[in-house]
């Protein structure tokens, strides 16, 4: 039974459809645009081999929250699963508060409360497996409070700031 | 030699120090902190002790717990590997009042590398060159005397400084007077200390090092250079060996100037010395680690000398094994430092369990690696996961090699620096070995990382087969991973999706 | 050089190839049947082509099938590993009647070495020792006459004989008419032939063979020897180099010997001439294999050569890029074949899917492997799964690696070799290389096998410590596998369970 | 909760028996005789690491048909979870069917049709990948009647022979 899947780039331009069916070994794998028509055999979670005219492949591919990452000679493909409409992309919330992802320490505050902040801007400098990283704003908005402090030792999931939404 | 060693680290380096242990029939005592208990250095390990909790100031850097692990299980020696203790002079003395040896120099050696004032007059003793300065300078006029002797460009440092206050870069004789007055004003400032000195600038400097070998007998012999210009933010990449950079003369003279500055401080065991070389091919003193590197393993294989074998029997009394003249490289080596990091997002830390392990195998390949398929990596620890080393009879050859071996690794389940690997391993600079301690810095984030995928045309079709395969049949294992191990939970990035 | 090379393999073979391949920049066509597709050596290489169903007389095995795949995918060459069509002298003939290079000698030459007394006649015209003999003789005084030059124990073997039919081992010289007229009666009644030769009967024989690579030019180079006497029933399962037995005058008229064969057969490309050697220290020809050997290995380690690079070359018109006198041993190699048969149930085969795989790493470590985890092992093919290599400065520091390697090695799902190397590596006998072909076969099943476990009361804890949790935790995932692929399907066993 | 767990000898010697229970990382198995303490972390199927006092272990277990089969060390130990009763040991059947267990070819019949044969004895060689292996009998009984042909190719689970018990 052949059945027609739909992969939107990450970039949000026009969606792929392959047509996936049943085959010897595994499923094939087809589409006019681009054209190609190839064997895809699984082998344990996430581990794949394809074989198409034009070369064998061997390759790795992941899942979470409604994307596709599919990695292919140490470089990364990525798909969304379903269109993001309007109504579900990525907006600005009321308020996002921003937790440590692992224990560390604080190392230095990039931005000061009440300041203007956009999305992506790095907040603070945060020290985790000796590495220094940024954490940065996951929004545009005000950076509202700050719950650490310089040389602050952290454990994960504990709070680190708060930004506030422009709509709000 | 010894029966029994405990090897006071964990990761990739107790797993390797574990294998020569057994191969020389010495058995091991590994040591663990909670969040170890299932790693591969426990298993791979003859007893295995728990020291505490899973930070490490609580665990593997507490030196009572390990000396009370050693002493409970009869071990005689302490091997610390690199970091945690490793450099710790305290830690060392303590081992040896315990009447345990410690497989490393002695704590005074290690102290006095471990004092970059001290290590320099050492340097200077041994008549090793280091960065040409000036004691501190009063005023201008001083100052552009002095840097007749220095050239240009060369740094104005706050003797008080760091961080880069108090420090100005001078292009030529012109700019000093007024940068001078600014660099001591801001010193003034910032430290309460005018004080400052000039420094040669060393511009697009190599870091090429020296490891050394000194037994108990005064005999001390160099092991040739690693060439390890491949950093980013001063953390070594890639190590090669030999370096392409330098000839025989040179390289006989920075030889001898590493063993001339460990029979100065009349080091024993293992250690690496570290110079910058410039374009010119000047080479400066750095500093001196006192213990084994994460990069041994090209000295290995360039030498055919097992490093760790070498320090045990060093610790145990035996006189080296050879002379100078007998140190000849075979072929060409290289190490590729796999990290759990996300090269193209600013190296990252990633942690989560590895899904899927396959390293890379055949013909002139290495492993030294510290995880397993169903290993967890936690944000605990150094997130250096393994090492692929490769040898070959040259640089060509190893290049060749690498770039097929990394192409062959499969790890899933954390984002890791292979494909910085890929990239780099074809970049015609670092092919040409064109390449200084700041390339990475410089090129990789702003141009190589977001340079297009080789191939893409070809590579799309096979990601949209496999994806719509992965998708249109839920009968398929997804490669999914428990929440708490995601390669998705980053800095930030999982309570910014699941604020949305 | 070529741009595109069909392997015309699988398993380990197939993989160790298409890695020099890439190496080379050279693009790798695999083929593979319908028990393939999953398999290591289709996700190796850049291209893979369906030849048949699963039973290689069905698809590795026909020729057509392969030179189709070559011409669809426009490869320049073909390379056969070892096994299936390598040896396939009218394989060789139609791949370069298609236009396509074979790599490996000539049709012609392989058929002269493929026919027993051809190759004889061969040996005895290039001075080197065959097993001493006779022409068939008729009746007992004639051979008695002809039995003191050969000396005794001897042989009476019947010249359509096969099987053991017809042929009668004499230990002295008063026994041989009795016995010959025996052997005679025995083959006209077996064979309808009563025509016995003698031949002298090696004792205890070693099995020691010589690489050699020829080129297209009339260069001929012996690549020192391996000793392969660690055998079950003429199956290889050590291999070693050099082998301890030979002195360097042995060594060097050896080696003469198997250039002025290999010249004198006027043989290309990479080739094993084999002897036995009795305990005298006398050699025999045995038989030349004209291809890549399983055990290429051990050489590639001890001599810095990468076999399959120069068959390349070879094949690609190249001189050889050294002479005789620059191939000077390094260390010291030994191969283990890893096979999926069970050691303790008399070899018998074993099936199933890797579990889990975790190969040894480390010092001195090569991989040459055909299997990952996930991996399906099929009745269909050989049983060799992996081949672990270890290289040393010496034979001691090899088999201490070599033990360390085989503890650390994990596979799980199919029963393997690995316990048999487990024992032999620690065997007296083994560890000072007084062993010879037959060891295994009179040592193994009767002694090695049924010896009881070293350290039982330790392990037994364990084990009990282990099995405990599991019954008591069904809440831990057990080691269980699908019924189709178990380790308890094994040669009716598994039925015998089912009808208790 | 410490549980009581019995393990029998695959020997039929007696019972062992062993306390576990949940520790930190996984759990503890302590036994009297023989005297132990363990902690025994479990990674993945079928894969523990075991620390005792003496030392630390790579372990693998394999269970099946009510066997527990553990390598260590390229050591094999096995145990029953039940206690064999006389009732269910292995005794003579009236009829035992012996099947190919994977695609091969007959080499050489060891037996004949209408010989007396005891169990473990050799009926048939057969070769399969690459190796010649002897085909048993399961039981003590007579060979009743041979199904197949030297140099005869079989399929898996062709019928080989059958061996009528003595009881019958």
């Amino acid at each position: 039974m052949a059945r027609k899947t739909k992969l939107y780039p990450i970039d949000g331009g026009e969606a792929y459809m392959v047509t996936v069916e049943r085959a010897a070994s595994g499923h094939r794998a087809s589409s006019e645009a681009p054209d190609f028509d190839a064997h895809v055999a699984t082998q344990g979670p996430g581990r794949m081999s394809v074989v198409t005219e034009k070369g064998s492949y061997e390759v790795s591919v992941e899942r979470r929250n409604g994307e596709i990452a599919v990695k292919i000679e140490n470089e990364w493909f990525r798909f969304n699963e379903e269109r993001e409409s309007a109504d579900i992309a990525p907006r600005s919330r009321a308020r996002a508060e921003v937790k440590a992802p692992m224990p560390g320490k604080v190392v230095q505050l990039l931005a000061n409360v009440g300041e203007k902040v956009v999305a992506g801007q790095g907040i603070l400098l945060f020290e985790a497996m000796k590495m220094q990283n940024e954490i940065r704003s996951p929004q545009d908005g005000v950076l509202s409070s700050m719950a650490v402090a310089v040389g602050q030792t952290i454990d994960a999931r504990e709070r680190l700031f708060v930004i506030k939404g422009n709509d709000s | 030699m010894f029966d029994k060693v405990l090897i006071a680290n964990r990761g990739e380096i107790a797993v390797r120090i574990a294998r020569t242990c057994r191969d020389l029939g010495i058995r091991t005592v590994a040591v663990f902190s909670d969040a170890d208990r299932q790693s591969l250095h426990v298993r791979m390990c003859d007893e295995a002790v728990r020291i505490g909790p899973a930070p490490s100031s609580e665990s593997y850097l507490v030196a009572e717990a390990i000396l009370a692990a050693a002493k409970q299980t009869g071990a005689q020696a302490i091997h610390p590997g690199y970091g945690f203790l490793a450099e710790n002079a305290a830690f060392a003395r303590l081992t040896t009042e315990a009447g345990l040896a410690f497989i490393g120099p002695s704590s005074a050696a290690m102290e006095l590398m471990g004092d970059k004032a001290r290590a320099r007059e050492m340097a200077e003793r041994a008549s090793v060159p280091t960065v040409p300065g000036t004691p501190p300078i009063e005023d201008a006029a001083a100052a552009s005397a002095a840097a007749e002797a220095i050239g240009f460009p060369l740094l104005v440092k706050a003797t008080a400084g760091g961080g880069g206050k108090g420090m100005r870069l001078v292009e030529d004789a012109a700019a000093l007077p007024g940068l001078f007055d600014q660099a001591r004003s801001e010193a003034m400032a910032s430290f309460g200390n005018p004080a400052v000195i000039l420094e040669k600038f060393i511009e697009l400097p190599r870091h090429i090092e020296f490891q050394i070998v000194a037994d108990h007998h005064g005999n001390v012999v160099h092991l040739l250079e690693r060439e390890c210009s491949v950093q980013r933010r001063h953390q070594k990449l890639i190590e090669e060996a030999p370096s392409s950079f330098l000839d025989e003369e040179l390289r006989s003279r920075m030889g001898a100037a590493a063993v001339s500055l460990a029979s100065e401080a009349s080091y024993r065991n293992a250690g690496t010395v570290e110079f910058l070389v410039d374009p010119d091919r000047n080479f400066y003193f750095l500093e001196m680690n006192t213990r084994l590197q994460v990069e041994h393993p090209v000295t290995e294989l360039i030498t055919g000398i097992d490093l760790v074998e070498l320090q045990l029997e060093i610790a145990s009394g035996a006189k080296l094994p050879f002379v100078q003249a007998d140190i000849k490289p075979r072929g060409a080596a290289m190490e590729l430092r796999i990290t759990a990091e996300d090269p193209f997002d600013n190296f990252v830390p990633s942690g989560g369990r590895i899904r899927y392990l396959r390293e890379a195998e055949g013909p002139g390949i290495r492993n030294d690696s510290g995880i397993a398929t169903g290993s967890e990596v936690t944000p605990h620890y150094d997130p250096l996961i393994a090492k692929l080393i490769v040898a070959g009879d040259d640089r060509q050859q190893v290049l060749a090699r690498a770039r097929r071996a990394v192409r062959e690794y499969q790890i899933d389940g954390v984002f890791t620096t292979l494909p910085f690997f890929s990239r780099m391993l074809r970049d015609d600079r670092f092919v040409a070995n064109a390449i200084d301690v700041s390339f990475v810095d410089r090129h990789w984030m702003s141009e190589m990382a977001v340079a297009p995928i080789a191939r893409h045309e070809e590579l799309l079709e096979v990601a949209l087969a496999a994806a719509a395969v992965s998708k249109a049949s839920p009968a398929i294992r997804e490669g999914g991973v428990p929440a708490e191990s995601s390669r998705w939970k980053r800095f930030g990035l999982e309570d910014q999706l699941g604020n949305r």
